[in-house]
């Protein structure tokens, strides 16, 4: 699965893309699972209501479940316009 | 209805005289750009954005918005990338037989698209760069709807 | 502030480039444009007006625009005499640090020069002339401000 | 005082503008003057709620007092815009 970042987010971790062989059946165990692996992953997903997901391109909440998904990106609140 | 997402800058005064032109069926025309402001000490402002849902997500709330309202067409235009004060960020623009239906859905778009397209924007100053935080307004803004 | 009243035809696109240009402090600028409307067997619209009270009237309604809301700047065309389907009758423009700004002052002065300005527009058809009638609708929209 | 008819009302007295001597104190006044001179003013003036008025230049309404007034103006309702 590629696993996206942007912004802040994107910083703290240090890429802005990577692949993830990950059996995480939701987003928050994907989180779970990034957050064990290295100190810059547990500060950059800290605060999860500082964060908004997307799987596959579409704004979700952390709750969404994984299969099938080729795609998730992970980045602050959107400040367009 | 056209989505369009760049980094290059665009031409504001003839993207309004284009849209509006020939609207024989439409009495209305509606249009709004929004401008760096040269806030403080702010070099630059950049733009970062998700390529691929950036795309999608426009096209999705311009497409909500000829739902909603009795449109004639919409304009999207998002820009990306680094930007100096007074350089245009971004503009939309709508028809509609009638004004409140083209100001609505324009005011729409914007709530929209400021709070739920994947753009994020960085404040570059001499005393350090600064990510632009959502504000607590912008998310309200979106319960008019 | 500029207020217009002109019978000839206006550049919608350079003016909108104009009034957007070089806003540094202004974070929004609004623009709307009214289309004479082709609808039925329309052949031209005619817009009489009452020279003087026109310009006082329309400034008063667009200094009311800037006491009420922030506002940068604001834009009033509005031609008067003959036109066609399709050509553009009058425009305005509102520039605010802040978007809802300027969009609620763009839509205050249209509710307001669309009843309280002196103009009269005549529909020249082939079956007849007809003046065209102020609706209660446009009307009742004057009680939201 | 001048006198000033717009669009249809215009149309219906047959001319723009007329210079009219009057001591009338109000705008109903001076309407009650100007029915009483010709079978047009009367046709023209015939519901008062279908017009407008304006003393010099100010949208006012049939109450308005006259004195001093240079220039009084009839029209229906606008359609600007």
């Amino acid at each position: 699965m590629d696993v996206l970042y942007f912004a802040w987010v994107r910083e703290r971790i240090g890429l802005p893309k990577e692949r993830i062989e990950t059996s995480a059946a939701t987003v928050t165990e994907l989180v779970e699972e990034l957050r064990a692996r290295e100190e810059r992953y547990a500060v950059a997903f800290e605060d999860l209501s500082a964060l908004r997901v997307a799987v596959d391109q579409q704004l979700t909440d952390f709750d969404a479940a994984l299969a099938g998904a080729r795609e998730v990106a992970f980045f602050p609140p959107m400040t367009g316009g | 209805m056209r989505v369009v997402v760049q980094e290059a800058p665009f031409d504001f005064g003839a993207e309004c005289d284009r849209f509006a032109a020939g609207r024989r069926d439409m009495g209305a025309v509606v249009t709004f750009t929004g401008v760096v402001r040269g806030d403080g000490d702010l070099a630059t402002m950049e733009i970062e954005h998700y390529p691929g849902m950036t795309e999608k997500a426009l096209t999705a709330i311009a497409e909500e918005a000829q739902a909603r309202w009795s449109l004639g067409d919409v304009l999207v235009i998002h820009r990306h990338g680094p930007m100096r004060p007074g350089e245009r960020i971004m503009m939309v623009a709508t028809t509609a037989p009638h004004r409140r239906d083209a100001f609505e859905a324009a005011e729409y778009l914007m709530d929209y698209l400021k709070s739920r397209a994947p753009f994020w924007k960085k404040e570059r100053a001499k005393d350090g760069d600064k990510w632009v935080a959502a504000t607590e307004a912008d998310e309200q803004a979106l319960t008019r709807w």
